[in-house]
């Protein structure tokens, strides 16, 4: 549970992440009527892992649209759109396929604030989920997080609770800016606490301090926070004290609470559902070395996929991803313990 | 409200697309042959749906029941050496190349005996040897990778034709058109054999494509067109024939729709509720390709009843010791985790 | 050699195509318009050039000269509060839009009193006020981008109608074609004008396009098309407005062939040896639209050797003070660096 | 100059790296009939940027091919023509054009080996200028070395000098394995020593000391060698010894000599024509401060271009840009001077 969630003064309610996300979207197309949603099997269909559940009913075909399979001319119309003042929310049906709309994504979603003087805004979401899924192999598996926040003038966000899903969400939808909602298709299914009424925003670009502890920093975000509280939960049993934060956003990229954790800790671990290489890990590890080097009792580790393409048999594909051992073996590591 | 003026086109540089009507006239052994081979795939699908069923299939797995007769009568008018290239909904395209039913049942199982070795599944499967290039999860790139691997024929002046199939889905994307456009310019030798089972997931061939007669989508780039009745493997063979006599002699791309039919959903998590259930089983009993191919059989007095379970069991067979393959075959070695990624 | 069946298709489905050969009969104050719009177009190029040379210009930059008609006639029948979208070959289009000479020209040299502050340059230049949407650098990009413009019109009921540049090579990127489906679909109102000038770069249309009757490129998708002299600012003018009406009464997308030439190389740094001087030269003496604009208005009576030198002095001196402004403006604060990348 | 240079027994002749790319591929075309290159105005037009100069002469249409301005479709073609057997050269106008192609480079390219379990390859080469050239604003001046490096299945080679460029190239047209090249505009007119012959190959996954030193180390890749290179000078002349090291290939990338290096002078800079997050520089710094953390006397410091899209006006690319100055100065930070 996030840091905003236990200070919220809402009530409550127990809601998946696929509902809360769903909700995010309602809300914000009763509250504006220029946010429309529009993807593959986002209508009919209620989406192709059901996020848009009741949409259609609720909204009608002008709002929530089916579009036939092609995501470089949606995304690239979507982003007209969004020049022209409305606010698209974007779905793929997992990011693996915005590959082929990739350059709408950057070249004129990203840069054209820029390129403008400041003249054109691009107030578009693109989302889906992001990583992998169960089984389904190298082709639809791949983590985009490193690659969007590598790029000025986009927005990244990659949330892991329910909670923080709708409430980003709907910032990242009022946001003026083009923003990547990164989803985990593992963690649709998956419940959490969600502060009850309409009026939830979680601000984009701040990372939050999800556990608290005092031996060693776990980092990560989207469905490897739930690898690092597992850990956490196994180290403390062991003795060791583990403070989780949750990145959220990816870009801009707030750092710090992370340093103001390695400060205390002085053992930083930074765990991803990915490749490691150019990774959010490699990223954070520089940037922590760089501002807080004098506080590192032991380098950044970096706990991340093997990399290697997403194999598809069972074994493989578990031995291929993190999971919470691996991050409390690079924990022990850490510590210089075992 | 305005009218545009309504001078007709001359014909001059107008595709020749045109709904084909011929039928290919099988002999008995070849039509035996067809409609063995739609029925292993019919049996071998079924067990895959089972073995999903079971835990024993992970991922996604798309079954291709209803649509025996395209890829059937496509392969029959190919000679060794064509080249084959799909997307994810693959495994009965493999048994059309002649691939062994146990290493594409156990790729599925994810184990050390699949075609891959178990590390792509159900969509990622290949085989050099049957000229079967995969197999691929991405809607629409198997298009541009069938005309590299026509282009490739070309180059090594081969004489060998390339077959991409794709969907009807996959018809609206935009790689397909600029293959198309290199394709007729440089004359390649690939065959477009456009799947229209009339859904892309859940959405039907008219929600998604502003020209639903698929088989004039290459009329932009003067790509003669076919559009096929899919349900009939003869109709499919005559069609395929034509095509791949245009392609082998050098006169370029051919596009072919198949009107087919997928009788199970999208993939195995699809409930398929964009559909009524009257509109699949008016197409199960009114269009099935084995349905149609027996009652050949049977009026032209090639098969009995007798012989017919024959085949059956035949087939019952080859799949369940496919099936029993799959599941005895042990998981790839740890160590495969590190392989294959470079050469 | 196989041949295929020659069956006609029946004419049902066939959109309505066809080469444009109307005229549109302009006032005399409409035909001085077009004339100065063009001149001011064609100075304004001129001097570019020549500030390209002088080292006030940087990177790239795409010059008009050649194909002035096709955007002034295009933006005659436009009415304010349509939208207007190009690719990188841009100065023109924002003249048309009645953008400032000067803010333009500053842009180019990159200054902060540039219409994007210096810090877009050449091809990316936008005015939302003037409803012109950029300026962009990928080619094909503004296809897609552009329908989504008409998407946000129609979405808001506004009534306006969206036109989209391109380019001859432009037309064969897939994205043109996934565009086009979804426009033709959802009925949106865009006018998708092809800037044919023969010449993508060193690439002649028939080098790169199987279909090199661009005007048919939307026939795959049901668009009607119509090819049009983009040489002569009246049948420009007629076209657009038949293709407006269209597109603003509800009837979806309309594709304009614009047969045009580009004198200049492609950017500053092409020699442009892929094409003879003549070919050059005969286009400019026989077809140039200045000149044809410019003796209409002689011959009708309109104006006089005088008036028309009045006209001349009068761009002259708009182009001499862009110029002014663009080269004495400064150059953009260094915190400029980090603003404008996030609102 | 390269230590293979140095070391190379042939005659050396004076090249601009334009030049050796021709070569480069002119002689494995020569050797090997199945290599064959194919790319917008790659053969009429001798290439966007002449780099093909001469091509089509020497080996015809069928083997020197323009194709239309399809990124998206001529790369697919070529991978499947590599799956085929053959062995294609991809030229890219820019890089930044190759986003439109990108899912088949990473989803056909790279990851196919291996779902088919070793039985497809896929021998091809994907080339062309990277990073920014001059005025060329934000949608032609991307840097894509981090995006391509992230991808395993995927060489990545960004050569420097023209030496390096002729051998790397021979030796990734060679490769079994897809080979994204990047390469510079600026530097195509460059001129170098290179060795004279057609045998002249350097081997893919080799980084190389280009100038030895022991206070400092700077690690580069492409045009950013040429400003360490610089500033290498400055600092010299300041009393500062400074080694720089060409990365050359960036995966996989090979550390070892940069670690060894650190070892001695305990100080490191990565430097990088292109954005910081999550880039080259992230990735060498998070993977040196884990393998030589002990060696380290400073932080590891990125030098990278500023984190903003790219601008046109000539005063604020210069700001935008890395430069020896801007070198010069962080190699300073990392030695606490000034
Ligand atoms: C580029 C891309 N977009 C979306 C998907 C998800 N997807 C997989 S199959 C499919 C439907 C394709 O339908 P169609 O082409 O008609 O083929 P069919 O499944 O009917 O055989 C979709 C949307 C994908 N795999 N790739
Ligand atoms: C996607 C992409 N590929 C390549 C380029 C490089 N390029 C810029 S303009 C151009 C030629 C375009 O020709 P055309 O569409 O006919 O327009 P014209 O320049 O003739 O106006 C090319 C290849 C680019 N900017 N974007
Ligand atoms: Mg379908
Ligand atoms: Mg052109």
């Amino acid at each position: 549970m996030s840091t905003d969630v236990k200070e919220a003064q809402a009530g409550m309610k127990s809601q998946t992440v696929r509902e809360a996300l769903r909700d995010a979207m309602a809300e914000e197309m009763r509250r504006d009527p220029d946010v429309f949603l529009m993807g593959e099997e986002v209508a009919q269909y209620q989406g192709a892992y059901k996020v848009s559940q009741g949409l259609l009913d609720e909204f009608g075909p002008k709002r929530v649209m089916d579009t036939p399979i092609t995501e470089h001319g949606f995304a690239g119309l979507g982003v007209g759109a969004a020049f022209a003042g409305l606010k698209p929310i974007i779905e793929f049906m997992t990011f693996n396929f915005a590959m082929q709309a990739i350059d709408q994504i950057i070249n004129s979603a990203a840069k054209t604030r820029y390129m403008s003087g400041g003249q054109i805004g691009c107030p578009i979401v693109f989302r889906g989920p992001n990583g992998a899924a169960s089984r389904v192999a190298a082709q639809h598996s791949q983590n985009y997080a490193a690659w969007y926040a590598h790029v000025p003038g986009l927005k990244v966000v990659a949330p892991y609770s329910a909670a923080d899903a709708k409430g980003l969400l709907k910032a990242a939808i009022r946001d003026p800016n083009p923003v990547v909602f990164l989803e985990n298709e593992i963690l649709y299914g998956k419940t959490f606490d969600v502060p009850e009424g309409d009026d939830w925003i979680v601000p984009l670009g701040k990372s939050a301090v999800v556990r608290e502890g005092s031996d060693v920093t776990l980092v990560a975000y989207s469905i490897a926070v739930g690898q690092c509280l597992e850990a956490a939960d196994a180290l403390a049993a062991d003795g060791v004290s583990a403070e989780v934060i949750d990145l959220r956003t990816l870009r801009p990229l707030d750092l710090e609470p992370v340093i103001a954790s390695v400060k205390k800790t002085n053992r930083l671990l930074v765990v991803e559902e990915g490749w490691p290489t150019c990774g959010i890990g490699a990223e954070v590890s520089a940037r922590v070395t760089e501002q807080a080097f004098d506080y590192l009792d032991a380098p950044v580790l970096r706990v991340a996929n093997a990399d290697v393409p997403t194999p598809y048999a069972a074994n493989l594909e578990k031995l291929w991803l993190i999971s919470s051992e691996k991050v409390i073996t690079a924990a022990k590591a850490a510590l210089y313990r075992d | 409200m305005a009218k545009l003026a309504t001078k007709k086109i001359s014909p001059r540089y107008r595709p020749l697309s045109q709904i084909a009507t011929a039928t290919y006239d099988a002999s008995a052994e070849e039509l035996k042959t067809y409609y063995r081979q739609m029925l292993l795939m019919r049996r071998f699908e079924e067990k895959a749906g089972q073995m999903y069923g079971m835990g024993l299939i992970g991922g996604f797995c798309h079954l291709y029941i209803g649509q025996e007769a395209v890829v059937t009568g496509i392969q029959a008018a190919l000679r060794p050496g064509d080249k084959v290239i799909t997307g994810y909904r693959d495994h009965a395209h493999m048994l059309a190349c002649g691939i062994d039913p146990r290493a594409v049942m156990a790729e599925l199982t994810g184990r050390a005996g699949g075609i891959s070795k178990g590390k792509g599944g159900s969509m990622h499967m290949f085989s050099v040897e049957h000229g079967f290039y995969g197999g691929h999860g991405i809607v629409g790139a198997q298009v541009s990778l069938g005309t590299g691997i026509a282009f490739a024929e070309k180059y090594r002046e081969t004489g060998g034709v390339t077959v991409a199939y794709f969907g009807d889905g996959a018809a609206n994307q935009g790689q397909v058109y600029e293959s198309f456009n290199m394709a007729e310019l440089w004359k390649l030798p690939v065959i477009y054999v456009i799947e229209n089972n009339q859904y892309a997931m859940g959405t039907s061939v008219n929600r998604a494509s502003a020209e639903g007669e698929l088989y004039r989508r290459g009329e932009s780039f003067r790509i003669p067109g076919r559009q096929v009745d899919g349900m009939n493997v003869l109709a499919v063979k005559a069609a395929a024939d034509e095509a791949v006599a245009w392609s082998r002699d050098g006169n370029g791309p051919i596009l072919l729709e198949m009107k087919t039919y997928r009788y199970r959903g999208h993939s195995m998590s699809d409930p398929a509720k964009y559909r009524s259930k009257e509109e699949v089983q008016k197409m199960r009993a009114e269009h099935d390709p084995l349905d149609q191919a027996k009652k050949r059989l049977f009026d032209d007095g090639i098969l009995d009843e007798e012989s017919l379970k024959a085949i059956d069991r035949e087939v019952k067979e080859i799949v369940a010791d496919a099936a029993d393959f799959a599941t005895a075959s042990p998981e790839p070695e740890p160590s495969e985790l590190w392989t294959d990624v470079y050469a």
